[in-house]
């Protein structure tokens, strides 16, 4: 059962995750008895409305371990506490200013950043010995590689956040501040790229994320695009390095995937606020970060937990190089009425059923439309 | 110990689009103690009346009355009465040995009280074999005994049999007739009994009531339905083989009034009021080949001769009309012969034509 | 159906086809099988259902996961999804068997309103009614509660238990229930002497969708209930699903292991699917 | 006469009396609260007065300043103090060891910037007030300390109306006649005193038309009629009550609510009242041609094409499979059974996406098969068709067991005797299941038919893992259309409960129709 | 046109542990348009034996002839009969004139030709008025008319009736059982009949087989059996009332041999070889409370009389035992009464005690 004096924390982690938070909570009970930490693992699938429905009638956590996508909707229906209140300047140089920055929306900081993911490149060393620095380089290698019944990259193409890359590569970005910029010309070349890549069969047209890693561990692809969690996915044996996003050639700028970053929040019904705060500093100090670093791979927002062997362990060497090369992934609640036409159009696209710029018009004018509220007429 | 009655009840099936009620304005009164035969030709209202006195169909109008109680809203449970229904109705998923116990259980008899009396009764029905057989494993007779064993097990106020005995051997028939009987003296039950069996009739009933589409038609012993019965229906509907019915006109007057049919003519009782057009019933027992006494002749051919091992029907024609003569089994007249039956005319049964019912 | 067998070469041929009509139904769970007992958390590509390297290393994972508190949560996870399932089967046979009862049985105003209201209540989108019964349950103070979920699994199977039992009843011969009455028995005695004892094949189907509609739900336990250690089977399986990626191989050792208890039941179950209850009973 | 007059009067007085009583205790308890409410945000706006004036607040008050404007800090835009003025000093308000209740303050600080001056309750549950006025340098904030004293129940006010009643009941009982009614009518009638304090003119018409109502109906016999409708079938409804009673509490209400959010708009957490501005959206198309797939009709057309062919194929396989495994000469029949159900036993989640990794392009099993039989490989999920037969045999497979055990089942009710009548008859395998078997199937299958449609037609799961809508959303169905209200499309659950509404009406013409059609079954039993 | 054989039938059901076998070795021939009746105790495996024929129940060994032909392994759809079944087995969800059209549906008869057939048919049973009726708005006696209409509305190689009257009043009775005389002349057909009713299986039969515990006692003519029964058994079970046995033993040799019992001496026919302990048997007909004749005499006393109409029957005690007699309407015997029969000696059926075999 869980005590009234506990502060309740919810995550959806599951394997080394989980069991990193679960010595940091381990750690917390130790130093404070009379007032624990009880830690709950949900299911990620549902826990986003699990948590919109649990803390407003009062039956959710104290803090809650979610990434930053839903900040919109959950702050303006009043489910989160705003915490800057809490947060001195000499607190907020631990973490790195982006991942933070993520974390706030409205003047106010509503978390602090655990950790931050993005998507990298993989590379399998047998098939592919150097990398491609641009965009020109991975479709040059690709025929020897098709000829081979291989892919040269395999990523979810129709999927935004898996597209991104491109998107930004080209200039363009899903969103201005709370508006959506969809039939953007950049979107459009972005797009046409996609379309390129499948059509000169670079990249598997239908691959999701299970089958690209799937294809990447048999060798049916020699790169894929994907991010932290991707490593496990590996299996033993197959030799592979991660490196950032190639240039896009026809911009020169550097393929950027979005940054998202998982913070712990806190409720708005938070019982004991206090101690609360207490816990998520607890849980984000460099220390804990440099813990969760190492036992689950995370890649963490404290530069200053990155030393020892963590400094130049590869793996997160690669995502921190990444880093560099990001857009934050935008928190207005605007944004999640964009993945699903804007998938819809990129399916369109790379299947041929429509050119780039006819199928963002229309992703661009159902998008208008969902944003059509009634109450807003 | 414990009159039924019904007053008033009529009963019209929902779903029976137009046409008339089964029952009409049905008042009948089965006195306490007595076993009371329903007969009556197949669709008339036996069964439904049986149900309404056990309070499965409820009357359209009118009362059920049992013990001087009204009891027409009674659920049948309260009532306490056994019944053996037409179709039997044998709890599928028991034994016969749990169809027999089950009322006894349902009322809380002690269990050795249950044991003996169904083994009592299975022993009376021939059923002592089958006790641990499902009724799916049962012939047809051996079904229709468990249907009245489950009845006959305890001893409510009002036994209903609907054709009990229907599907049963001729012998095992008489036997279950004596032990229907015997239950029925042995526990001064009343008892309302469906059958269609004259023999079954005549020897068990303490009364018959003849019923015709939901109508009585008579009432009274057995041997006065068969000697005198009410009206034609009556008449032609109860014995076996059937009264034949011959068509005449009252001639003169007073005391020399005939009755006059085609090939024949027949004196008209001193007492009976006739008129007009009549008809003569005689059963085919008071038909016969020899002539004698005052007997009346009619010509005729045998068109056809049923032996059924005592006796012989012969079925024969004449100018008034079909007849049929029971006579001896050694009697030789074959089909095609033409013979001269004679009518004996005390036996004769008078009635009106226009009204079909009984004159003399 | 006609009692004798019919000619060997048809009864070989019903189930050599049987056996391949089974197969094919059978594939998609052979790659469940295969994931399950294959090394790796992804699916390999080849469509053959064997597979190619043999691991017992995710029943292993699965059954030697511990929960927060150190306990053993697939057994833990398996009694809760057990209690609840076999809560919500007698609940919901329980309620459906005694208003199917009266439905099938009884003539009283409203009737074929409450008939059609039964299935009324399914024909709004569940994950709508979602919210809403959040509320209600906190309302109730059943929320991360099992009987909590009873309560609303039984509801959710109620109408179609109710209308299948209903129609098992009104199969049953009319004279029967009357020769109980004329008997002595009431209306208690006879639905538990004579009705349940005559519908068991679909008792034992309703028994089997209620135990289903408890045993793989997923969307409303996991909403309702906020303590590890009551969760479900379904709710522990989902975990190895995250955001970005899944642990396939445990999910499927996992859906093997909770398909079976279901299998186990149906054939259980099945047994009582058997014919001619009724026979001999009526003749007519 | 006299005696039974008086107890009915009373029953259908007391039995109507308990309703008004929940209804004048609940406005009382209500306007108990909002008196307290009241009180508690006065409290907070006269200290915060006080505040603003340099006075020292009344106690008890939680916390009472004048806090100035945020500095935000260099590197971080969005963290911000501020600075606390009380007549004991000035402390600057937060840091990570703030005590609590300086939040409030900074919090209410940070409301007074949006809103201006305001006064409200604490939303954390605690009961208390808080005020912010404006004064030169910035807003004077008050905060109550906790939560005001309620007035005490009236339990005497309370006898004495139900004494009043009863007494009025009585009388009009006792002189018989018309005034019976009127007895009970006037004896109600007394809660409009209570009601009209507790909760205004409004609940206090309310309740006399309640106690007219009643009257009237004593006086034509109403609820007596009422009453011995209950008492002639109270077996039926005692049978009926456990199940009805669940089924009211856990469905009705959800389902209400589900009902009336239809006519609401949800937009970023606030509920607006549209009327049916949701419903003539959806039925106008969205602005959508009838050829979009997000077009509501082409949404329909697809999801009845759907339900339509799935419950035809369950059926089909389900009644199929049920005929051969009930066969009494095949062999290992339990074996059979068991593994035939395996579709339905195994978790959906994960054999959904196991048939649509069958159906990959250029790797899944189907395609396999496909290009071994020497055809083309098909893209499955690009095209209408394609992607729709996908779904359907997905679920096909994984709905036809369900059918296969509700036939088993029904075959099984089926008097063998019929059969053996038809068989003699001369009616081969084919005339006996088309004229025996099936009209005996059909009382079973056909609640099964209409309860399978139902479900199909909301059958989320499939769509939304299968083909997820591809190609462009023209196979989703409507309540994946309205899971996409709920989740895609900025939490619109207003509009997503209004699909729902429409979905529900749907589905309740197909079951009155459906029910028409099978109407002469119930005629047809035994 | 088509006789049915049972060539070394024996059924033993599944599930009916131990015990013997519901019929062993049964070997009979039904001839090619013949009217068989079968008759036997309740539960002597006459409905077994029909359904065997039917194909409905597979016999455990031999094999069923039809035409010639072994029909033991085709199903009952291929062996072209029509059956009443004794349980009716009504199709609950048709009306009655689908239920009698049905068969005829199923051969593709032309629509208008049902139409004319069935209502022949639904005319002849008098069930014209019921045409749109489900069976469950009907008695019993009319559903059991709708279960002989559906087999006899088509015209099949044989006939298959299992009790079909058995639940219609005597009227009615008499005229189905004419009604199916004719059906059955006229298509010429084999027809296999089971019946409880003595004047059934006399009038009908053109043979009438006796079956007890699944063996075959007697074949023969209704006036053969009724005549001359074969054994003790059949003596006793056809005929109502049943026969009357007595024990005796004979006595002396030669031509003077004489059967003595206990209060009567009766002489030995000559050709009889009999010894030792005998069985006599009367038939109550040929009992009479009047002497003539050479007839035997046997003192008793009237325990009961049952009075049937045109009859009486008269149980009578003695030293020899119970005596029952067929006495004329008239006669003025009441029960207590002592009375002295007379047994007619010309109508003695001598039986072995030992083997219970018919001897003369
Ligand atoms: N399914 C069964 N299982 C076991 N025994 C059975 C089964 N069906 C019938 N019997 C037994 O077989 C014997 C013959 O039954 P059958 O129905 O042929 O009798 P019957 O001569 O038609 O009798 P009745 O005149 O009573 O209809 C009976 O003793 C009966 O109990
Ligand atoms: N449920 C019903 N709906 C409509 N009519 C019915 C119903 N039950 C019986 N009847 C009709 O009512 C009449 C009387 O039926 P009942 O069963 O009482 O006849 P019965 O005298 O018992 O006949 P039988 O000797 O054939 O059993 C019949 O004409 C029958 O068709
Ligand atoms: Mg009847
Ligand atoms: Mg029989």
């Amino acid at each position: 059962g869980r005590s009234d004096a506990a502060v309740t924390v919810w995550h959806a982690y599951d394997k080394d995750e989980r069991v990193a938070i679960e010595a940091l909570a381990a750690d917390w009970n130790a130093a404070n008895p009379e007032r624990k930490v009880e830690l709950v693992a949900m299911p990620y699938d549902g826990f986003g409305d699990k948590l919109g429905s649990a803390i407003p009638n009062g039956n959710g956590p104290d803090l809650f371990l979610y990434s930053q996508d839903r900040l919109g909707d959950w702050t303006a229906a009043g489910v989160l506490e705003p915490i800057e209140f809490w947060i001195d300047d000499a607190t907020a140089a631990r973490y790195t200013p982006e991942a933070l920055a993520s974390l706030a929306y409205h003047d106010a900081l509503w978390g602090l950043p655990v950790a931050v993911k993005s998507l990298a490149l993989y590379v399998r060393t047998d098939l592919v010995p150097t990398p491609p620095r641009t965009t020109d380089e991975l479709l040059a290698m690709a025929p020897a590689l098709t000829a081979r019944g291989v892919f040269a990259l395999a990523y979810p193409v129709d999927d935004l956040y898996a597209h991104a890359p491109w998107l930004h590569g080209f200039g363009g970005r899903a969103m201005d501040g709370d508006t959506p910029t969809i039939a953007t010309a950049e979107a459009v070349a972005a797009a046409g790229f996609a379309r390129e890549l499948v059509q000169r069969k670079v990249v598997p047209a239908e691959a999701d994320a299970a089958l690209t890693a799937t294809l990447f561990a048999e060798g049916k692809a020699a790169m894929a695009i994907s991010g932290p969690w991707f490593i496990a996915d590996i299996p033993a044996g197959v030799p592979y390095t991660i490196t950032t996003l190639p240039t896009v050639s026809a911009t020169g700028l550097a393929a950027a995937p979005y940054l998202g970053t998982e913070g712990i929040l806190m409720s708005a019904r938070a019982r004991d606020k206090d101690a609360a705060i207490a816990v998520a500093l607890a849980f984000t100090s460099d220390a804990a970060a440099a813990l969760r670093a190492e036992r689950a791979g995370q890649v963490v927002p404290n530069p200053a937990a990155y030393r020892g062997a963590l400094a130049d362990a590869p793996r997160l060497a690669a995502f921190r190089r990444q880093l560099a090369h990001t857009v934050p992934m935008p928190v207005s609640p605007a944004m999640r009425a964009v993945w699903t036409p804007y998938k819809n159009a990129l399916g369109q696209v790379v299947s041929g059923a429509a050119s780039p710029a006819a199928a963002l018009e229309k992703a661009a004018t159902d998008i208008a439309n969902y944003a059509r509220t009634e109450g807003a007429r | 110990m414990c009159e039924v009655r019904l007053t008033g009840i009529s009963k019209r099936y929902e779903g029976a689009k137009g046409g008339r009620a089964t029952i009409e304005r049905l008042d009948l009164t089965f006195p306490s103690g007595e076993l009371v035969v329903m007969i009556g030709p197949s669709g008339c209202g036996k069964s439904t009346t049986l149900r309404i006195v056990a309070g499965l169909e409820e009357p359209t109008t009118g009362s059920v009355w049992i013990d001087g109680k009204d009891v027409t809203a009674l659920p049948p449970a309260q009532r306490d009465l056994a019944m053996v229904f037409q179709s039997y109705a044998l709890y599928p998923h028991m034994t016969v040995f749990e169809n027999l116990a089950f009322a006894l259980r349902i009322r809380r008899a002690p269990e050795a009280e249950i044991t003996e009396r169904v083994t009592t009764v299975a022993e009376a029905l021939g059923l002592s074999a089958l006790l641990e057989r499902r009724p799916k494993a049962l012939s047809g007779g051996q079904r229709q005994r468990v249907a009245i064993g489950r009845a006959v097990v305890r001893k409510p106020k009002v036994f209903l049999f609907d054709e009990p005995l229907s599907n049963l051997d001729a012998k095992l028939r008489g036997e279950m007739r004596r032990e229907i009987a015997r239950i029925h003296k042995d526990a001064g039950t009343t008892s309302l009994y469906v059958t269609h069996d004259q023999i079954e009739a005549m020897t068990l009933a303490d009364r018959i009531v003849v019923l015709r589409d939901g109508d009585v038609q008579q009432i009274g012993s057995p041997l006065e339905i068969y000697q005198r019965p009410a009206n034609r229906f009556v008449a032609g509907f109860f014995g076996t083989p059937t009264m034949n019915f011959l068509s005449a006109a009252v001639e003169g007057a007073g005391g020399g009034r005939k009755a006059r049919g085609l090939g024949f003519a027949v004196p008209v009782p001193a007492p009976a009021e006739l008129g007009g057009e009549v008809v003569l019933g005689i059963r085919p027992e008071d038909v016969s080949l020899e002539p004698g006494g005052d007997r009346v002749a009619l010509p005729g051919a045998v068109t056809l001769r049923e032996v059924l091992g005592a006796e012989v029907v012969l079925h024969v024609t004449s100018p008034a009309g079909d007849v049929t003569v029971r006579a001896p089994a050694q009697t030789p007249a074959r089909a095609g012969d033409a013979v001269t039956v004679y009518l004996d005319p005390s036996a004769l049964h008078w009635f009106d034509a226009q009204s079909q019912v009984r004159a003399a | 159906m006609s009692v004798r067998r019919p000619k060997l070469p048809i009864v070989v041929g019903v189930h050599a086809l049987l056996a391949i009509a089974t197969m094919a139904v059978l594939y998609p769970v052979m790659l469940v099988v295969k994931k399950a007992f294959e090394p790796g958390r992804q699916f390999a590509l080849s469509p053959s259902p064997i597979p190619k390297r043999v691991t017992l290393e995710h029943f292993r994972a699965l059954l030697s996961a511990r929960g927060s508190h150190g306990e053993l949560a697939f057994l833990q996870h398996t009694i809760s999804s057990l209690a609840v399932a076999i809560a919500t089967t007698v609940v919901g046979i329980a309620l459906s068997c005694t208003a199917a009862y009266a439905l099938s049985r009884f003539r009283f105003p409203g009737r074929k309103a409450a008939l059609t209201s039964f299935l009324v209540v399914q024909m709004f989108p569940a994950s709508l009614l979602m919210i809403p019964l959040y509320v209600l349950l906190h309302e109730l103070g059943l929320l991360n509660s099992l009987s909590g979920l009873v309560l609303v699994y039984s509801t959710t199977a109620i109408p179609f238990c109710v209308w299948t039992l209903k129609g098992y009843f009104d199969s049953l011969p009319r004279e029967l229930f009357e020769a109980a009455r004329v008997d002595g028995a009431g209306p208690i005695r006879i639905f538990w002497t004579i009705v349940l004892p005559l519908a068991r094949p679909g008792i034992a189907v309703t028994a089997l969708f209620s135990f289903m509609t408890a045993w793989n739900e997923f969307i409303l336990a996991s909403t309702f209930l906020t303590d590890e250690g009551k969760y479900t089977l379904p709710v522990m399986l989902k975990s190895s699903v995250g955001q970005f990626s899944a642990d396939w191989g445990q999910f499927a050792a996992g859906a093997l292991l909770t398909s079976l208890p279901v299998m186990a039941l149906f054939y259980v179950v099945q047994k009582y699917l058997v014919g001619g209850l009724t026979a001999g009973a009526v003749k007519g | 006469m006299r005696a039974g007059d008086l107890r009915r009067a009373l029953r259908d007085a007391l039995l109507v009396g308990a309703l008004l009583w929940i209804a004048v205790t609940a406005a009382f308890v209500r306007d108990r609260n909002k008196d307290a409410t009241q009180r508690a945000l006065r409290h907070a706006q006269a200290a915060a007065e006080l505040v603003a004036i340099g006075d020292t607040p009344p106690t008890p008050t939680a916390a009472a300043a004048i806090v100035g404007a945020p500095v935000a800090s260099k590197e971080h835009g969005f963290l911000r103090r501020r600075v606390a003025h009380t007549p004991t000093g000035e402390r600057a308000l937060g840091g990570p060891t703030a005590p609590a209740v300086d939040k409030l303050l900074y919090d209410a600080a940070g409301r007074y910037d949006k809103d201006g001056p305001f006064v409200a309750m604490l939303t954390d549950g605690s009961e208390r007030a808080v005020a912010a006025v404006a004064t030169a340098r910035g807003p004077a904030i008050a905060i109550t300390a906790g939560p005001e004293p309620r007035a005490p129940v009236p339990w005497l006010a309370v006898l004495g109306h139900l004494g009043l009643m009863l007494v009025l009941v009585g009388v009009g009982a006792v002189l018989g006649g018309r005034a019976r009614g009127v007895g009970v009518a006037l004896g109600l009638a007394t809660w409009a005193f209570p009601a009209y304090f507790a909760g205004g003119p409004g609940l206090a018409l309310a309740m006399l038309a309640v106690a007219a109502a009643a009257g009237w109906a004593h006086a034509t016999g109403a609820t007596d009629r009422a009453i011995a409708s209950v008492r002639a079938h109270k077996v039926a409804l005692s049978f009926l009550a456990p199940a009805g009673v669940a089924m009211i509490v856990l469905v009705v209400v959800p389902f209400a609510v589900g009902l009336a959010l239809g006519f609401y708009d949800h937009h970023h957490g606030r509920w607006t009242f549209v009327g049916l501005a949701n419903f003539k959206r959806i039925l106008t198309g969205d602005g959508h041609a009838l050829s979009d797939p997000l077009n509501f009709w082409f949404i329909l057309g697809v999801t009845l094409a759907w339900t339509f062919v799935n419950v035809m194929l369950h059926v089909l396989f389900g009644t199929l499979f049920a005929l051969i495994l009930r066969q009494p000469w095949l062999k290992a029949r339990g074996l059979w059974r068991v593994l035939l159900i395996v579709p339905w036993a195994v978790p959906n989640y994960i054999t959904a996406l196991i048939w649509k990794g069958m159906f990959a392009g250029e790797y899944g099993a189907v395609n396999s098969i496909l290009s071994g039989l020497g055809l083309d490989r098909v893209s499955w999920f690009s095209s209408w068709a394609t992607a729709f037969s996908a779904n359907v045999a997905t679920n096909t497979w994984l709905g036809f067991p369900f059918m296969m055990v509700v036939a088993l089942g029904a075959l099984e009710s089926i008097p063998k005797e019929l059969e053996e009548a038809a068989e003699v008859d001369g009616a081969s395998s084919w005339q006996r299941f088309k004229e025996i078997t099936l009209p005996h199937l059909k009382p079973a299958l056909g609640p099964a038919i209409v309860l399978g449609s139902i479900w199909t037609f909301n059958m989320f799961n499939v769509i939304a893992l299968v083909s997820g809508g591809k190609p462009g959303g023209s196979t989703d169905i409507l309540v994946t259309d309205a899971y996409r209200w709920a989740f895609e499309r900025g939490e619109q659950y207003g509009m997503a409960a209004a699909l729902g509404t429409i979905i529900f009406l749907l589905l309740l013409g197909w079951t009155l129709i459906g029910r028409g059609l099978t109407k002469g079954d119930e005629e047809a039993r035994p």
